[in-house]
């Protein structure tokens, strides 16, 4: 009779070649470039794609597993979460704007991105990158939602969450954050790899989601906590395969290296720009804080980056242009965001208000070189004021960077007094810069920029519902008087009160 | 440079003159006065004497700045794109050679109260 | 010397794993903050399944790690007995 | 103090988001509709892609099918990543269990050397033409327009290549590496497979994200899944002695029924929007399903034979009553 025989054990690698990279072929009733028209035009040169080593060998029962495993536990923390009004727990209502910038702003990344890893993950040739880009595909679609569902309870209480659809593609601040991404997406899929897949994920994320996460714990935000680490558990996978994806293409042919180096400048610039929002997230939105931004760049940025571009050396990277530039910025963005965010408060869907201070006592003691210098007088005459009942509202719009889209709020990185202006004049066209990095990328691709859809200039234009604040405020599905304006008086810090109010005497009978 | 792609990628600005109706971009910034967080943009008719749109627009933005007061039009010193220049506030921005999206910086020597 | 590191929740389950990783490497540090636990070694770090087994009492299988993941930093190399991080130079 | 929150009722001050309110009332919104209606951006875009400036980074015009609400296509399964993501994950404790039976009672060794032989011939190649499906369902969701068309192909996708991935466990249990070597040899030389290969590559060669949906998802697999899992392995197969095989693929048969309403739900709407997009679906399905067929019917051989062909007609019949449902009339 048969005799079930003992088959060798497969090893994790040979396994996982046979379940996925094996599934490929070459074809033969099509040619190649047909089915991967987008692989080549880039200038990135592959030989051999079978070189790709997978970084985590996840196959899709065991993917299934352990994401059903954290989805049931993230799910069942926002569901108490909602049931049990877990919103009256965090340590002040004034901490929801970071949230609301959160969900206007990043959410929509995140689903960008899982489009963007679903064309990466059919336009490159080679099976390996692709399924590790398909899983990249849904986890961002699994962050974009899972932010929705846990901020959706938020939104029925407070304002400023409720139109993150509208906002996402016409709030002049919003285009940020978009037109990162459009960037990103509208490169070929070496570019978006190099830039969401390794810039942005592998250098930058950890300074939005691990520290400021840590930092949404410690202010009773269980809701964010938990999408947040929840989400970073799939940023290691990604971070992982952005590294290895760099890797792959620098070993694959010298004539990728000017490339990937100069996406590497553009995109740690870009990307820069974008996160140094969490700074002010960090540093003024935190009622309780965990570290400043300035100690959470040291050990994310410049302890972690250094040594991943020491590591790169040995293929000729060189670090970013703009990263001495970078950490002369670190002891000012923060500070330079939140007093334009206080000013400009009367045309963001969240709150600004002025540090207590206690909170200008920690910043002069976090940021001694700069803070009492530079930026503290700033709020003391901010303050003087608004308790003279003549709080300083900036009615003037913002200059934008044709690049960042950010308002030119940034000084000159040697000096910090005067305000950083750059211009070029393409084809006849004057464009405006925020720095000498942003002005870069645009020279090496004007074509691409000069289309970009600037805020600001379209309210001239009349196209952002027709001209004036009334109408560009219903435009944006902006309720004045609710979503905007000072925190001091605001609908969520009075009802906040009121509700902790509620719950203490509740609990005293 | 230009755009890499797979197919031809044409120049095509968005922000012309043209779409201004008749008016255009005009750029402001108080050099070392960063109580603004950043310059401001107008839409001024280029038709417009400079001075009458620096007193009905340009100062009450910047009012709320303790040396706001003292600034006089006729003696502030003008920079565009890194370069002085030399301002008739008394004539139009055309007349001056002011164009779509120029930046005008304006410089007050001896005034800094906020930005030490 | 360049630093790899891994952070991982806080929780019950990664409290073996925590066990474990300073068992096998002396010289990393364990910092505790809100919700997390990071880890640093200079230049390199690893996770035997075996010592969090040894830990647990129970089997253990590395690629569940991906539960508990905060982050990580440094060169991954997995096989079903071990996950280390490290630095090439 | 320790607060007791949930002792406090609060009135809140909205029920759902604005864009939910809007399309679907004033009342809370459950999280498959806050999970896909308009979470892809429409407006502003910043760039032209660099691939093809003619085209918008999000681009409707990408279909010759027309939409006016993209968002009328809906998922019955209401699937967004965790309902799809835990349906899948008790799917598979089952799939690991019958493995896990197969496995430990010996029960593949039990099968004749043939009839294994049979098995292998039948399901190897067709973890490639899993891969096809993989290729092509990436691509609807990376290019495709609105969420709630585009998220369920993703998902599709993922399960493509689990299913590519179960035919590689049960080759290996079955067989042995060589096994699926083999089956890949069939799959790029043998004349049984090539109509196959030929009408997979020649779908991902299109770019027009509904034509794709068309070719892969309902006539290629409405005729391959039906007909492989359902007639040849549960009832032909395991009559003659391969039951155990299944119970290997019990996840494939489970999932072509439950994505056909998805598919079918999808197709209806299309068709439902005018006469010009039932035009256009007709033509892609005159274009494909006759194509379909002689591509299936060498496959069905290897277990029918002669009768082949009479198997892939009766499919067919099915397939019409289908597509009259879906209000596809031609």
């Amino acid at each position: 009779m048969d005799m079930k025989v003992q088959k060798a054990k497969l090893g994790l690698k040979e396994k996982y070649r046979l379940m996925t990279r094996d599934l490929g072929w070459t074809p033969s009733y099509q040619p190649h470039e047909k089915l991967y028209p987008y692989a080549a035009y880039e200038g990135i040169v592959i030989h051999d794609w079978d070189k790709w080593e997978d970084p985590f060998r996840l196959t899709m029962d065991a993917y299934w597993k352990y994401q059903a495993e954290k989805d049931r536990k993230f799910y069942a923390i926002i569901d108490a979460h909602a049931q049990n009004n877990g919103h009256l727990n965090i340590t002040d209502a004034r901490y929801l704007s970071a949230l609301k910038i959160f969900l206007q702003a990043i959410s929509p990344g995140e689903y960008c991105a899982h489009k963007g890893f679903a064309r990466a993950g059919r336009e490159f040739p080679g099976v390996g990158t692709q399924v590790a880009c398909q899983m990249q595909s849904i986890d961002e679609l699994r962050h974009a939602q899972t932010q929705i569902h846990a901020l959706s309870s938020y939104n029925r209480y407070y304002d400023g969450f409720h139109a993150f659809i509208q906002m996402r593609d016409r709030m002049w601040y919003n285009s940020v954050p978009r037109s990162f991404f459009d960037d990103a997406m509208t490169g070929g899929p070496f570019e978006f790899m190099v830039a969401i897949g390794f810039s942005f994920e592998y250098v930058l994320t950890n300074l939005l989601f691990v520290p400021f996460m840590s930092g949404a714990a410690y202010n009773g935000d269980m809701a964010t906590v938990t999408f947040g680490f929840s989400a970073q558990s799939d940023e290691a996978r990604h971070m992982t395969l952005g590294l290895e994806c760099i890797k792959f293409i620098l070993e694959q042919d010298p004539a990728n290296l000017p490339i990937v180096q100069r996406w590497l400048d553009k995109w740690f610039w870009r990307g820069l720009r974008l996160l140094s929002l969490v700074g002010t997230m960090m540093d003024y939105m935190l009622p309780k804080r965990v570290m400043s931004w300035a100690e959470a760049w040291e050990i994310y940025a410049e302890d972690n980056g250094s040594a991943l571009f020491k590591d790169l050396a040995r293929y000729g990277i060189r670090p970013p242009k703009g990263w001495k530039d970078a950490a002369k910025a670190r002891d000012h963005i923060s500070h330079q965001f939140m007093l334009a965010f206080y000013q400009w408060s009367f045309g963001t869907a969240f709150h600004g208000w002025i540090p207590s201070e206690a909170d200008l006592d920690w910043l002069s003691s976090k940021y001694p070189e700069t803070f009492d210098r530079h930026y503290r007088p700033r709020w003391d005459y901010f303050k003087k004021l608004a308790d003279a009942g003549t709080q300083f509202r900036n009615v003037g719009l913002a200059k934008l960077c044709q690049c960042c889209q950010m308002p030119c709020v940034f000084t000159e990185p040697d000096d910090p007094t005067l305000l950083c202006h750059r211009e070029r004049v393409i084809d006849g066209h004057r464009y405006h810069f925020c720095s000498d990095h942003c002005r870069e990328i645009v020279e090496h691709e004007p074509e691409k920029y000069v289309q970009a859809w600037m805020p600001m200039n379209q309210l001239f234009q009349g196209t952002s519902g027709g001209g004036g604040i009334e109408n560009w405020m219903r435009w944006v599905n902006l309720v004045d008087g609710k979503d905007n304006g000072d925190f001091v008086g605001s609908r969520d810090q009075r009802n906040f009160a009121a509700w902790r109010g509620m719950a203490t005497s509740n609990n005293g009978t | 440079m230009a755009v890499v792609a797979l197919k031809p990628y044409p120049l095509r600005p968005v922000d012309g003159i043209e779409h201004y109706h008749g008016d255009q971009l005009v750029y402001w910034s108080w050099d070392h006065h960063l109580m603004f967080a950043a310059p401001f943009i107008t839409c001024p008719s280029p038709s417009t004497r400079v001075v009458d749109f620096l007193e009905a627009t340009i100062r009450p933005l910047i009012a709320a700045d303790p040396d706001a007061d003292r600034v006089d039009w006729t003696c502030v010193e003008w920079i565009r794109d890194h370069e002085p220049i030399a301002i008739d506030v008394g004539k139009s921005f055309s007349e001056n050679g002011i164009g779509h999206k120029d930046l005008l910086r304006f410089r007050t020597p001896g005034m800094n109260t906020l930005c030490g | 010397m360049s630093q790899v590191f891994i952070v991982l929740q806080s929780n019950e389950e990664t409290r073996a794993i925590v066990e474990a990783i300073e068992q096998d490497n002396p010289r990393a540090k364990v910092t505790r903050q809100p919700a997390m636990v990071r880890i640093d070694a200079p230049e390199h770090l690893v996770i035997r399944r075996t010592t969090v087994e040894e830990k647990t009492g129970g089997a253990f299988d590395l690629q569940s790690l991906h539960i508990n993941l905060v982050t990580l930093g440094g060169h991954v190399s997995e096989d079903e007995d071990e996950l280390s991080l490290s630095w090439n130079h | 103090m320790q607060i007791d929150l949930r002792t406090v009722t609060i009135e809140p001050q909205r029920h759902a988001y604005d864009h939910l309110e809007q399309r679907f009332g004033a009342k809370p919104a459950s999280r498959y509709q806050e999970a896909s209606y308009d979470i892809q951006a429409v407006e502003n875009l910043h760039y032209r892609p660099t691939w093809d400036p003619e085209q918008q980074l999000y681009d409707p015009d990408l279909s010759r099918v027309r939409m006016r609400d993209w968002y009328a296509i809906k998922d019955p399964r209401q699937f967004y990543y965790s309902s799809y993501t835990l349906t899948r994950a008790r799917q598979q404790d089952t799939a690991e269990a019958n493995f896990a039976f197969v496995e430990s009672r010996g029960l593949s060794a039990l099968m004749p050397g043939e009839l294994t032989a049979q098995v292998l011939a039948l399901l190897m190649p067709l973890r490639h033409a899993a891969w096809g499906a993989n290729q092509n369902n990436t691509l609807i969701c990376g290019y495709g327009f609105g969420t709630t068309f585009t998220q369920p192909c993703m998902f599709q996708a993922m399960d493509q290549l689990g299913i590519a991935q179960y035919l590689s466990r049960l080759g290996l249990l079955l067989g042995d590496p060589e096994s699926l070597g083999a089956g890949k040899r069939a799959w790029m030389v043998d004349a049984t497979w090539q109509p196959l290969r030929h009408y997979t590559e020649d779908t991902m060669a299109l770019r027009d994200p509904v034509e794709v949906f068309v070719a892969q998802n309902l006539v290629l697999d409405g005729l391959l899944y039906p007909l492989v899992y359902e007639h040849l392995v549960d009832d032909v197969l395991s009559a003659r002695g391969a039951s155990c095989v299944a119970m290997l693929t019990q996840f494939m048969s489970e999932w072509g029924s439950e994505t056909r309403k998805w598919i079918d739900a999808v197709t209806k709407t299309l068709a439902a929007e005018s006469a010009d997009n039932r035009a256009a679906l007709c033509d892609w399905i005159d274009r494909w399903l006759p194509r379909a067929a002689l591509a299936v019917l060498p496959i069905v051989a290897i277990v029918l034979g002669d009768q082949a062909q009479s198997a892939v007609e009766d499919q067919m019949t099915d397939f019409a009553g289908r597509l009259g449902k879906a209000g596809v009339t031609r």
